[in-house]
């Protein structure tokens, strides 16, 4: 039994893995370069850096991968982190209340999530804009909770989520990592994933066969308000504070991994691996161009050129393995 | 290969081709599409391409039309050779193409997709009422039964169909190819493209047509080429046409009877008591199926043999009736309701409502099973290769592997992919709309083997066709559908084509 | 005339120090014009266009006083210009604006960035490595810059590792660049941050680093950087401090002189910042609020 | 001849606008709300000023209608705009230059625009990444154009379009509503128009019918870019300057105001008037919360909302309909 299952298991796993490599070389050969060009890039210490600075991006862009696999989209990421961040940092202000901030931070998130999903799949809405409308009222939300300051618990509770290790990993790192496994599961090892994949697939097809794809895109955009809150913990705890501005354009960042990582935005096409991937391609740009002191000026122009390049690059290589 | 030397010489005469394909080569990812296949078709001549799901038929029409290109074999239209690499190319020296895979856009009008990249026009303005006007002139051609400013998105099928074979008689060409056009139009709306295809023929075009219907065939063409396995394999003039011949030459080994059926169902239990059921432009429906029997569904196009079908499996929603299952009432409200209570439903347009296409054919044929071997929605790997592995060898799917997307299947294949899903489930009641739409010969026969094996074990098979000779040979029963309801239902011994067709148009006597 | 509605316009309502701008405003308008005074407190977002529609609503609104705080001072002009010629009083507040305004009161920013960097190299003793974490160009940010680098400029003993990175004046962005900086030079002695949140998120990453070897000063003192300055194990050891809330009382005060006919003394009204350190941390009143 | 064309374009222009008419209840519904609970809302002049308000993005959503309609999008049309308008100042204060100012930001708009429609029609590659790549990289251009400061030019040349009326309406209207009025003319009237619909409605039928995919799809990126070099001159021409921060964000209010306009993210459905009507709702929005005093905090939350219910009265309208 478990021989005979773990053999496709693992063809599985690497041809999960070739397919979500696309963006891999591209990431391989931004990384030489930043090591040739800056001593202190190719450190431990560094890489960690770096890492750790990807970590939140990468909880947000697996929640984004889900949706974006269903053929919708999640703008609400960066608004949902910002607010429940705050809430988190609020409820651990209160002393009885302030075991609870981390739930309460997870489970805000999800209910929002939650909201999203429920206009997309029940009500019809379109994707873009009913997270645009998220986005904006969320927004709104998290200026109000947080009252136009900072709120700051320099005693956070889960502080050590954003400061502490595991070992030689910090425990941000870990979680992201955790995240890409979970996500990876659930997209490739369930029933659930399969219908994701369909449902963005041919969404038609899905509900003829009697999938249910209102609950397939009532999870999807849940998942996702729960990645933004962990990413609200993260955010909280790594910050000892919130305030309402936190988590502001976070959503493109996001989109971008997902697609850098070959996701389609037609839905039905895409690998966890491949966000994983193209969310270090952005967090790598951020690091190296900062060790190269380059101006934020010029930084903005090259980070847009290398990602025109890097999907350029893609296209080529698949088109020529094709 | 069979030897079958002539290459076209026959009814040819002295003229020379207008069309001739020479040693054309396609190669997919991991398919030989077509090795070296020629091709010459003369004006004036209905020029059949027959050949199994997959041989290559629509590949090598789609390099003739400039969809692909080639990797190797040239093209000659009067004897010239012609560089095609683009549809503009094909548009531009007078080649048109119906392609077997709809090309509508469901936001314009029907004109507009009539006219689609030929929009008529006074400079850089479209004339939309010149491009109605002549729309709807062909559409009349065609005993269309919808105007050219309705949206294509809310034509049925077969509608679409029309408008795609209305697209194509509107360019003046030389060439016009017709990828199975008639696979969701009825006899009546078949008769009129015939007839259109004869005045064409008339005209001096050359024609090509693809079919798996051998009647059409018969009726049609004055040639016959075949490929098999991407390779020409023969011609055969129209004298020469029998249909062990063609057969053989298709599959390369005679075929046994095609339809068979020796079942006695009159008293077996009712498992599907439908009443009073409407909906849409559905009118309040009543009859049964029962256990073991195959049901036919005739009509017309846009009778609403669909919409009846969608309604009983919840996929629209009902405005009166019921269903019982077993004497037992039971609430179908959507297709998951369906599903739990044993209802299939294999829909008419396979790639939009059926497929997906990014898809393995693993998870295609699994999809409505996938939580029943594995534990707490956790997949079971090796449980669903078995099952993959059972459909595919017993509905005798052709696919390199239970890896394969369903993309890079033919149409037969395909659609063995959605009957074997249905499977799964071990159905009740199954719904087949068109199941045999674009099939290949031995693969009907196949589909055809699988319904009468599925009647024997007692399922209940409602079967929508649009082809009266699938349905005279299959049916136990023949319901026929007019506007919308029931016009009447034939027994055994009573079907017969005259019979359905004056049900199914309201006449006192056949058209 | 009676002072029944004010309009203000400020760079970023998300920033604390911009919402204490428009509470004070608020108090003071209150204060002046009874409880039925309309105050209303827009953010333009750092953008030029939106800040212009604002004043143009405003204008159509009707409101008998402007406080701006412009997200361009040059820019803004014409806008300005048409709120004069509705017969508006506006007043510029924290950053100055061309166009015509009634008067300017505005903590001198080129004197905040002044004073930060001037206790660096006091405190190093005029020698070592000092990184600039910069901020959003805006007016506010680029004269505090300035006013650092003018002080650095005069002591050639003091090397400016980094000025251009762009932390966009967040705890966040301080924390992330910050986190780069601290791995591209192993040797720092002094960071200047261009407000709080930044120099707060330098002194997370420096944590997070474990790196001991440099302080950082600041710019506003806002609450947060008073608990900061409070904790000894925290690297952030100073900030000049500007008080937006009794800036905007000053504003509204001003303003409503002038709608009584009584034109200031003076058209720009610079309120100094007062550098605050643990040293005088005590002595610090903090923000005004109500 | 004239006689027969003539009716159906009539009886064309006003079931576009029925269409289009979509949201346009809505947009009453807020309008008397406003004049309701504000005195000051229905005045001749404040309502002016909303449109006034209204024109730069109302420029930029014609552009994005073009490109949403092929199943795209362009999140670079604010970086355009920044980028532009700092050029376009930039060449007026050159004195032998500066007539060509207009001209200049035009053509720079247009190529930033066709530079985007190239890699989107002949290499390929995704438009949301193309164009978050543009978005990112022309701001920094911007930026960097800008030199990190504000350029001014207090007699700039082309000032009128930002301040002049042509009769009693500002110019910048009068450019917005010429600008709607040629959309729709492309849209509705030409064969380019035709085919913009059909790429949009099936890539794959127009490619095979023989539409040149590659060039329509250039066009619209072109024309996008070219409404932002419009907008930009817009921008520069109402604030005498321009500097790298312009047009931060303007994309997601295009974007709101095309979908919010009823046009399909899908692709092929949606007319230029729905945009328009999209466009002033989110006008009235601004205009009206801050006219009732809401704060800038509640306005987030409210505008959040009612972009929502803004759609699903929409769809319960059309579902009605249907
Ligand atoms: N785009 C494609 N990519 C990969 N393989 C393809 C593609 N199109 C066709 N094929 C393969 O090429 C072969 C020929 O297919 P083709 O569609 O020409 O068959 P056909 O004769 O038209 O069959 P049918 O009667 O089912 O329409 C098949 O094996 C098919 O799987
Ligand atoms: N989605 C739709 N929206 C509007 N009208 C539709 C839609 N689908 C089908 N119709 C209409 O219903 C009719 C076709 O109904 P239906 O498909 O049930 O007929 P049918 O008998 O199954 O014919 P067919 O041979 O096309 O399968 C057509 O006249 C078409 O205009
Ligand atoms: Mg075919
Ligand atoms: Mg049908």
């Amino acid at each position: 039994m478990t021989g005979a299952t773990a053999k496709p298991n693992r063809r599985q796993v690497v041809s999960d893995f070739v397919q979500g490599l696309g963006i891999l070389p591209v990431l391989l050969v931004i990384c030489v370069l930043f090591a040739l060009l800056t001593p202190n890039f190719l450190t431990a210490n560094n890489l960690l850096n770096v890492v750790r600075q990807a970590s939140i991006n990468i909880v947000l862009a697996a929640g984004m991968t889900f949706v974006i696999l269903t053929g919708g989209i999640d703008l609400s990421v960066g608004s949902i982190l910002g607010a429940t961040a705050v809430a988190g940092v609020l409820v651990s202000l209160v002393p009885e209340w302030s075991w609870a901030a981390v739930p309460v931070t997870l489970l805000a998130g999800l209910a929002m999530g939650l909201f999203n999903g429920a206009l997309v799949a029940y009500v019809g809405l379109p994707a873009f804009i009913v997270t645009l409308g998220s986005y904006t009222g969320l927004r709104g939300l998290a200026y109000l909770l947080a009252n136009g300051t900072t709120v700051i618990n320099n005693n956070l509770p889960f502080a050590w989520i954003g400061n502490a290790y595991l070992g030689p990993l910090p425990w941000l790192v870990v979680i992201a990592l955790a995240v890409v496994a979970m996500s990876w599961f659930i997209l490739r090892r369930t029933v659930l994933g399969v219908h994701i994949y369909a449902v963005g697939g041919n969404l038609q097809a899905a509900r003829l066969t009697g999938i249910k794809v209102g609950l397939v895109l009532l999870f999807v955009y849940g998942f996702s308000g729960l990645m933004s809150g962990l990413g609200g913990v993260m955010s909280a705890a790594r910050l000892y504070s919130a305030n309402g501005n936190l988590g502001q354009g976070y959503e493109l960042d996001a989109i971008a991994a997902v697609i850098l990582g070959g996701t389609s935005f037609v839905g039905g096409v895409g690998t966890i691996i491949g966000t994983l991937f193209g969310a270090l391609i952005i967090a790598v740009l951020n690091n190296g161009l900062t060790l190269m002191n380059v101006s934020f000026f010029w930084q903005l122009v090259v980070k847009g050129l290398v990602i025109i390049v890097a999907v350029i690059i893609d296209k080529l290589r698949t088109r020529r393995a094709a | 290969m069979v030897a079958v030397s002539q290459k076209g010489v026959a009814g040819g005469g002295e003229r020379a081709p207008v069309l001739e394909m020479r040693g054309v080569s396609k190669r997919f990812p991991g398919v030989k599409a077509l090795d070296g296949v020629d091709l010459s078709v003369y004006a004036g001549e209905i020029h059949a391409l027959m050949g199994e799901n997959g041989a290559g038929k629509s590949t090598l029409m789609k390099i003739l039309a400039g969809a692909y290109t080639a990797d190797a074999g040239e093209i000659l239209l009067d004897g010239q050779s012609v560089s095609i690499r683009s549809p503009q190319d094909a548009k531009r020296l007078g080649v048109t193409l119906i392609y077997q895979e709809l090309n509508l856009a469901p936001n314009l009008t029907v004109a507009e997709n009539i006219f689609m990249g030929s929009e008529l026009a006074r400079g850089a303005l479209v004339r939309r009422a010149e491009m109605q006007r002549r729309a709807g002139e062909v559409l009349r051609t065609l005993a269309a039964s919808f105007g050219p400013q309705t949206l294509a998105g809310k034509l049925s099928i077969a509608e679409q169909q029309q408008v795609e074979i209305a697209r194509a008689l509107l360019h003046k060409s030389r060439v016009l190819v017709m990828d199975e056009p008639t696979t969701a139009l009825s006899d009546r709306e078949t008769e009129r493209l015939f007839a259109v295809i004869r005045r064409l023929k008339a005209e001096g075009l050359a024609i090509i047509y693809i079919s798996h219907r051998m009647a059409e065939v018969y009726e049609l063409a004055d040639r016959v080429s075949v490929l098999r396995d991407g390779a020409y394999v023969g011609t055969l003039a129209r004298a020469e046409l029998s249909s062990s011949r063609l057969v053989q030459l298709m599959v390369g080994r005679p075929l046994k009877e095609f339809y068979r059926h020796e079942r006695a169902t009159g008293r077996a239990e009712v498992v599907l008591e439908v009443r009073g059921l409407a909906g849409g432009k559905v009118k309040p429906t009543s009859f049964a199926l029962r256990a073991g029997e195959i049901v036919g569904l005739a009509g017309l196009v846009g009778a609403g043999r669909t919409e009846l079908a969608r309604l009983i499996f919840g996929a629209d929603p009902k405005s009166a009736g019921e269903l019982h299952l077993s004497g037992r009432p039971v609430r179908v409200s959507s297709p998951e309701d369906a599903v739990r209570a044993g209802i299939g439903y294999v829909p008419e347009n396979r790639k939009e409502q059926g497929l997906f296409l990014e898809l393995s054919a693993r998870e295609n044929i699994t999809m409505n099973v996938l939580a029943q071997d594995g534990r707490a929605g956790v997949l079971n790997f090796r449980a669903l290769r078995a099952r993959t592995a059972k459909a595919i060898g017993d509905l005798n799917v052709r696919v390199a592997s239970q890896a394969t997307k369903a993309l890079s299947l033919s149409g037969g294949n395909q659609q063995k992919l959605l009957v074997a899903r249905w499977l799964e489930i071990g159905p009740r009641v199954l719904l087949l709309d068109e199941p045999t739409r674009g099939v290949d010969v031995g693969a009907k026969g196949e589909i055809y083997r699988i319904m009468n094996e599925l009647a024997a074990r007692g399922v209940a098979i409602l079967f929508i066709s649009s082809e009266l000779p699938e349905i005279i040979g299959m049916s136990d029963r023949v319901l026929v559908m007019r506007e919308g309801a029931l016009a009447g239902e034939l027994r055994a011994g009573e079907i017969s084509q005259e019979a359905i067709m004056t049900l199914a148009t309201g006449a006192t006597e056949v058209a | 005339q009676e002072l029944t509605s004010v309009g203000v316009s400020v760079g970023d309502l998300a920033n604390p120090f911009f919402v204490q701008i428009g509470a004070g405003a608020t108090a003071k308008a209150r204060e002046l014009g009874g409880e039925n005074v309309q105050v209303t407190v827009v953010s333009g977002n750092y953008d030029l266009n939106t800040q212009t529609s604002q004043i143009d609503n405003f204008i159509a609104a009707g409101v008998d006083l402007i406080l701006l705080n412009a997200v361009d001072f040059e820019g803004i002009a014409p806008a300005v210009r048409r709120a004069k010629e509705a017969g508006i009083v506006v007043i510029a507040v924290d950053v100055g604006a061309e166009g015509g305004v009634d008067a300017t009161v505005t903590s001198n920013n080129v004197q905040a960035g002044e004073q930060a960097c001037q206790y660096i190299v006091d405190r190093l003793g005029g020698e070592g490595n000092v990184v600039i974490i910069n901020g959003p160009p805006v007016t506010a940010v680029i004269d505090r810059v300035e006013g650092c680098k003018s002080v650095f400029a005069e002591h050639p003993g003091i090397t400016i590792l980094s000025d251009s990175q762009n932390a966009g004046g967040s705890r966040d962005g301080g924390l992330n660049v910050m986190s780069n900086l601290l791995t591209s030079f192993p040797d720092i002695d002094a960071v200047f941050a261009i407000n709080d949140p930044t120099g707060i998120g330098a002194d997370l990453a420096a944590r997070q680093a474990q790196r001991t070897d440099f302080f950082i000063v600041g710019v506003d003192g806002a609450p947060d950087a008073e608990v900061a300055l409070a904790d000894e194990n925290s690297l952030f050891v100073a900030s000049a401090a500007q008080d937006p809330f009794a800036m905007a009382e000053r504003a509204v005060e001003i303003g409503y002189e002038i709608l009584q006919g009584n034109a200031p003394e003076e058209e720009t009204i610079l309120i100094p910042t007062e550098l605050i350190t643990r040293d005088n941390l005590d002595t610090y009143e903090g923000w005004t609020t109500e």
